[in-house]
């Protein structure tokens, strides 16, 4: 009936993780002023997917949760890949 | 409704009374019969609709209306028998009456929230109404909305995609709130495997309504953007694509096809081994067929355009999915079909409905598949072959599974027994106009006739005014039916708790069950169907 | 009549072969069930059969009815893929015609002016359509050939057959495409090569000598609605409409207008603002994103030399 | 499930229950923005050198800026939970206000944003936009849609924060009950991560 057993993050570990996200977001600008041509897409969507999977991880305690939850948000996200690779089988092959 | 002896004892029907407290209840089967009551009606509705349609269809050329009429009619039926009727449907209902008894728990996880999702529903709907009446005509885009035509068209189509929207919020509510609940709050000792299939049924659905409705959801507002501020992200003239408003129409619906139909086989499911009096056949494999569906469901949607200009690549490959999709439904039937064998089969109304809906659900399939071959829906795509199809599916599928599942629990939910003998002569007339009304559309289908002509050919004459004579004998069917359980929840005589010596946990209690389901929360200590004693003898 | 088995274009065999297996699969399998479930009523009724059996599984029957049906789907799946392939694969020299859908008119284009309203095709030569369309999606449907795609603005979808026998066959609108839907229907005309070349050399330029407003009518499939001969469609004929009274109802009423300049241009432009008397309100949208100053312009002055007259 | 006394009259939902439904809320909102991700990756790839260009409209500066602010208000509003855990209540509501100062700046930066949009006539159904090619003109309907679709939820978001701190103020969200606290926190998040995705898709990928 309450959050006894929740676990804290220290104020240490987010200062850090915002410290991690910080640089990705400079790399990502670096390399998006790089004009790497077709990888810019590729590089800028793998950063934002890191930054997104540190988020997940610690600012939203992933880490901390039980497993059931943790299987639910990586199969959202794996759903939501597949949806789109499928969508571009029509768009690919036009 | 229940009020008259001092005998009876208290139950969630009248240990709070005046239409107020039922408003505002947030008690799960009272929110359950909220929705039942919204949802017949909606269904009668949009029946008489479809009646019209083929009164209209009799004959060729202008019968009882115009063109005009003839197509705000099919969309408002379509509307109202999808996004009111059959997505929210039997999970809204029996999902909500029973869904917590039968994992033994006093309520839902959010009990609010569900009575917030009711009125979400009752907004939707009352919008999806409100766009026929409102200034300027009633749409006429079909219940698919494809652009541009639902760009430009010059109805009230924002009034309804705004419906639409809201109704699938409510659904969305639903589906997370029914998730949650069996996660956090099955009585203690029921693990996943000894819930009933019911609810895992519903489980699966759950999903489907969690994570496909905000797609369409989306879709539907940038339609709305697009008529109101020029954007065009479908409308070709402004640049938009028009076969993208398809993908992201059917990602939502045509997962949304298992939400209807997935609930309509939990309901059968319980239905066969309680009339059989032995176990569920294939336990397991009942239960996992069932989050196959869901999960291979996501991944066909495309077999709805498969003439739409998508590439060849897409095509084949949405048509070989299509197939894979079809065997969990295979395993099933078949499952279904060796719970009752061996058994001691009493053909009671209900499981007469449940094994019609195996009938019907087999014939609705195999036309699926004939439409999933890419080589033979190029020949019925947008025929009267689909909306036989579907209503096979639908109606024959979902429909029979919803009345199966009210003459299963009536006694239930009212307390009372109906006639067993009209239930039977109303189910007969019911499946013989049901028979007449959609088989002929097949032949037609194939030959040619397509689906949303307000006119046709005079050569399709015979099959047309085959199928209004079996509408109009559905009608009588209909009414039938439900003349006697609306009869007899008011005279009916009182019902035994557990009338048809089920075992899982909703024919433990009283009937009608009490406010809070349960004294004490049960301890489960093994599965869900086994019939120690099983009774044989009336 | 076209029937089920009288395909008439070298497409329709394999989509038939397809139809045949599914169906004798359905059929099989449905009548099975039926005989099963009356065999299980009969035979294990609660009469007959007092002791239920308790059994609740089997895995090797699981993995049968898993696997059999998974093989059968896979046939199903390769007889309607190569009955499709084909449908993909256009020869090279098929002859192109272009296809014109919208708002609720087929035309036929085969190029240098010469526009058909009928698809009139040579026997056995291989046929190429290319599927434009004007305004919102439409359906390109034949029946009898077994084939059809969509056609849809914007896009250059495609389809190409080869007519095997002779005669004339239906063609349907498949894409529900607004109020007369079920009128947009046509005919394909199949010829033997003699026949064709005849046809094909009779068939006119589009002439310009039709007057310009009555070419711009047409364009814009005003026809549908409207007829120049005095019958009463959807909307009120042509036939007469210059100089004449017309009753109009108005927000405020009933009211006599002069079928002039003017009123014909508002009529157009915003068409519900007075309605005509008999006929209804928002079937006709305005066109003031379709037609220009100019093209109206036209209009009028058909109305008012030519067809229109009283 | 060991805990067996849930009724409908608990005061309090059970922690495991509220967090997993604000879960399975973000799983939907997820799938909405998803929508949008389909249009922008469908349309980026038909008008490529559109998308280019009209990406160069947009200010870099103010998307980075506001990058920069909503991960810290992330990193706030994840430190006020730790502090309402160790019961650090007035550390706990300083880090709120801060996270909704944050959410003022962001959108004050997207005030000035649209602003400009708007003094060059850039908003949809404007004549600018209707002669701009085909490509732009989807460009921007996306890049409104999505931001301003992102916006409403960083106004609802505040909205959320606010109640939260009024409450820890009252006493109401406290070292033992904080569920509400951690799915506010949790929905900060998601807007976050949207955006995330939104900065460098809109702004950088010129
Ligand atoms: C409850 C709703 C529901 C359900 C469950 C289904 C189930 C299926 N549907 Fe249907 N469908 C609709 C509702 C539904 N459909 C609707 C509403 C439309 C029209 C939308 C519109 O355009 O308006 C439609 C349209 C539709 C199309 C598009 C047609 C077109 O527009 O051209 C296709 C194409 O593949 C299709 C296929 C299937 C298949 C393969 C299944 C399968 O899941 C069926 C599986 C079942 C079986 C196969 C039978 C049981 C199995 C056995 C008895 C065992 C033996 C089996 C084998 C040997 C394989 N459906
Ligand atoms: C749940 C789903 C469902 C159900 C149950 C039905 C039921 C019926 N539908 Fe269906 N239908 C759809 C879903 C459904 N439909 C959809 C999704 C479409 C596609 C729309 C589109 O193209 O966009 C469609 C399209 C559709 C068409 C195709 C239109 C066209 O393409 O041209 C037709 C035509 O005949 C039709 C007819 C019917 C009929 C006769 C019934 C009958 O079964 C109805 C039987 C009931 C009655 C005959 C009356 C019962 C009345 C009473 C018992 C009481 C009377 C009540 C009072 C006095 C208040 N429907
Ligand atoms: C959907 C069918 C439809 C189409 C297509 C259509 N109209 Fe009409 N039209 C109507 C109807 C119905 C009316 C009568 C109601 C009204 O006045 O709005 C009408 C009225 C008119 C009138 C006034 C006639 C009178 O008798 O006073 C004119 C002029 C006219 N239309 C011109 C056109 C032109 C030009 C086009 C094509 C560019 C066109 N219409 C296309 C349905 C249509
Ligand atoms: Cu053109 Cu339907
Ligand atoms: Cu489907």
């Amino acid at each position: 009936m309450n959050n006894h057993d929740s676990h804290i993050t220290s104020y240490a570990l987010n200062f850090k993780v915002l410290l991690v996200l910080l640089i990705l977001t400079t790399i990502t600008i670096l390399v998006i002023k790089l004009h790497l041509g077709a990888f810019t897409v590729a590089m800028a969507l793998t950063l934002a997917s890191v930054k997104t999977a540190i988020v997940l991880t610690y600012f939203m305690h992933l880490k901390f949760e039980n497993l059931i939850l943790r299987l639910m948000v990586g199969g959202v996200f794996l759903l939501f890949a597949i949806i789109i690779v499928i969508t571009f089988i029509d768009y690919y092959f036009r | 409704m229940n009020n008259q002896t001092t005998t009876t004892p208290l139950n969630f029907l009248n240990h709070q009374t005046g239409l107020w407290s039922w408003l505002t209840s947030t008690d799960h089967k009272r929110i359950g019969l909220l929705y039942m009551y919204s949802i017949v009606t909606f269904f009668l509705v949009a029946a008489v609709l479809g009646l019209l349609m083929k009164i209209e269809k009799s004959a060729p050329g202008e019968t009882i209306m115009t063109a005009q009429t003839y197509n705000a009619l099919f969309t408002l039926h379509g509307i109202i028998m999808i996004f009111i009727v059959v997505i929210p449907g039997l999970a809204a209902v029996f999902g909500n009456i029973f869904l917590p008894i039968m994992i033994g728990a006093k309520d839902v996880a959010f009990p609010k929230l569900n009575l917030f999702s009711f009125y979400l529903f009752l907004t939707g709907a009352g919008l999806g109404l409100y766009s026929q009446f409102a200034n300027g005509h009633s749409p006429d885009t079909g219940w698919t909305f494809y652009v541009p035509y639902s760009a430009e068209a010059s109805s009230n189509v924002v009034i309804a995609l705004t419906a639409a929207f809201t109704l699938g919020f409510a659904s969305i509510l639903t589906g997370l709130n029914f998730i949650v609940t069996i996660h956090t709050m099955r009585a203690p000792g029921m693990s996943w495997f000894r819930m009933p299939l019911f609810p895992w049924s519903l489980y699966a659905t759950a999903w489907i309504q969690l994570l496909a409705t905000p797609v369409v959801g989306i879709t539907l507002l940038m339609v709305i953007a697009e008529r109101t501020l020029h954007v065009g992200f479908f409308d070709p003239k402004l640049g938009g694509d028009p076969v993208l408003y398809q993908h992201l129409f059917w990602i939502y619906s045509h997962p949304a096809v298992y939400v209807m139909i997935l609930p309509a086989m939990g309901v059968v499911t319980e239905i066969f081994p309680t009339f059989s009096q032995k176990p569920v056949f294939g336990y397991v494999p009942i239960a996992l067929s069932s989050l196959a569906i869901a999960l291979v469901g996501y991944f066909v949607w495309g077999h709805h355009m498969f003439t739409s200009g998508m590439s060849y690549e897409s095509r084949w490959f949405f048509s070989l999915l299509t197939f894979l999709v079809a065997i969990p439904s295979a395993i099933k039937v078949f499952n279904w079909l060796s719970t009752m064998y061996g058994g001691s089969v009493d053909l009671q109304p209900p499981l007469l409905y449940a094994i019609s809906f195996i009938f019907l659900f087999t014939i609705g399939g195999f036309t699926g598949l004939t439409l999933g071959s890419v080589a033979t829906d190029i020949q019925v795509h947008n025929t009267d072959f689909v909306v036989a199809h579907f209503h096979y599916i639908i109606f024959g599928g979902m429909g029979f599974g919803f009345f199966a599942g009210i003459h299963y629990w009536f006694p239930k939910i009212y307390g009372k027994l109906y006639s067993i003998r009209w239930a039977n002569i109303g189910w007969g007339i019911l499946f013989t106009g049901f028979n007449l009304l959609y088989f002929p559309m097949f032949i037609m289908g194939i030959q040619g006739m397509p689906r949303r002509y307000f006119d046709y050919d005079p050569k399709f004459q015979l099959g047309q005014t085959i199928s209004t004579i079996g509408a109009i004998i559905l009608f009588t069917g209909l009414i039938t039916m439900i003349s006697n359980l609306i009869y007899h929840a008011y005279k009916g005589a009182t019902a035994p708790a557990n009338p048809w010596h089920g075992v899982t946990l909703e024919w433990q209690i009283p009937s009608p069950p009490p406010h809070e389901n349960f004294d004490e929360i049960p301890v489960i200590t093994r599965g869900p169907y086994v019939f120690d004693n099983p009774h044989t003898t009336k | 009549m076209t029937t089920m088995f009288s395909g008439a274009s070298n497409l329709a065999e394999g989509v038939d072969r397809a139809f045949i297996f599914i169906f004798s699969v359905a059929f099989i399998f449905i009548i099975a069930i039926v005989a099963l479930i009356f065999y299980i009523l009969i035979h294990f009724s609660r009469k007959k059969n007092k002791n239920p059996q308790q059994f609740s599984g089997n895995t090797t029957l699981e993995i049968i009815w898993t696997v059999i049906p998974v093989i059968i789907v896979l046939i199903m799946f390769y007889f309607g893929w190569a009955g499709f392939a084909p449908m993909r694969k256009v020869p090279a020299d098929a002859m192109p015609i272009k296809v014109i859908g919208r708002m609720w008119v087929w035309s036929f284009d085969y190029g240098n002016g010469k526009i058909s309203k009928d698809l009139v095709v040579p026997l056995n030569k291989d046929i190429k359509l290319n599927l434009y369309s004007e305004d919102v999606n439409h359906g390109f449907f034949v029946p009898a050939f077994r084939v059809k795609e969509d056609v849809i603005p914007g896009y250059n979808n495609y389809m190409w057959f080869r007519a095997i026998s002779k005669g004339t066959y239906d063609i349907f609108c498949t894409e529900y495409c607004g109020l007369a839907h079920s009128g947009m229907t046509g005919k394909v005309i199949v010829l033997d090569n003699a026949d064709f070349d005849k046809w094909f050399a009779d068939l006119k330029v589009s002439d310009n000598t039709v007057h310009p407003g009555l070419a711009i009518i047409k364009q814009n499939a005003c026809l549908t609605c409207h007829s120049l001969d005095g019958t009463k469609i959807i909307g009120p004929s042509f036939k007469g409409i210059w100089g004449s009274k017309r009753i109009v109802v108005t927000a405020q009423g009933e009211k006599e207008m002069e079928g002039n300049d003017e009123y014909i241009r508002r009529s157009i432009l915003d068409p519900n603002a007075d309605v005509v008397k008999g006929f209804n309100k928002g079937l006709m949208q305005s066109y003031k994103e379709v037609l220009k100053a100019e093209d109206i312009d036209k209009i009028v002055d058909y109305f008012k030399t030519a067809g229109g007259q009283k | 499930m060991s805990t067996t006394n849930h009724t409908a009259h608990s005061e309090y939902i059970d922690s495991d229950t509220g967090k997993m439904g604000m879960w399975l809320f973000l799983f939907t909102e997820l799938f909405l923005f998803g929508g949008l991700f389909i249009v922008y990756a469908v349309m980026r790839s038909k008008y490529g050198e559109d998308f280019h260009h009209a990406a160069t409209e947009l200010n870099a500066f103010i998307g980075a800026t506001n990058t920069v602010v909503l991960l810290v208000s992330s990193m706030t509003v994840a430190m006020s939970l730790t502090a309402i855990q160790k019961n650090q209540t007035g550390l706990a509501m300083g880090l709120i206000f801060i996270t909704l100062l944050l959410a003022g700046v962001f959108m004050m930066n997207k005030y000035f944003e649209y602003g400009h949009k708007f003094e060059l006539h850039l908003y949809p159904g404007s004549e600018v936009m209707h002669n701009l090619p085909h490509g732009e003109i989807m460009f921007f309907g996306l890049y409104f849609l999505m931001t301003g679709l992102h916006l409403f939820h960083v106004l609802v978001g505040g909205i959320l924060l606010t109640i939260i701190l009024l409450k820890i103020k009252s006493g109401k969200i406290n070292q033992e009950h904080f569920l509400l606290h951690e799915n506010g926190a949790l929905y900060w998040h998601l807007v976050d991560l949207i955006w995330i995705f939104l900065f460098p898709l809109l702004y950088l990928i010129t």
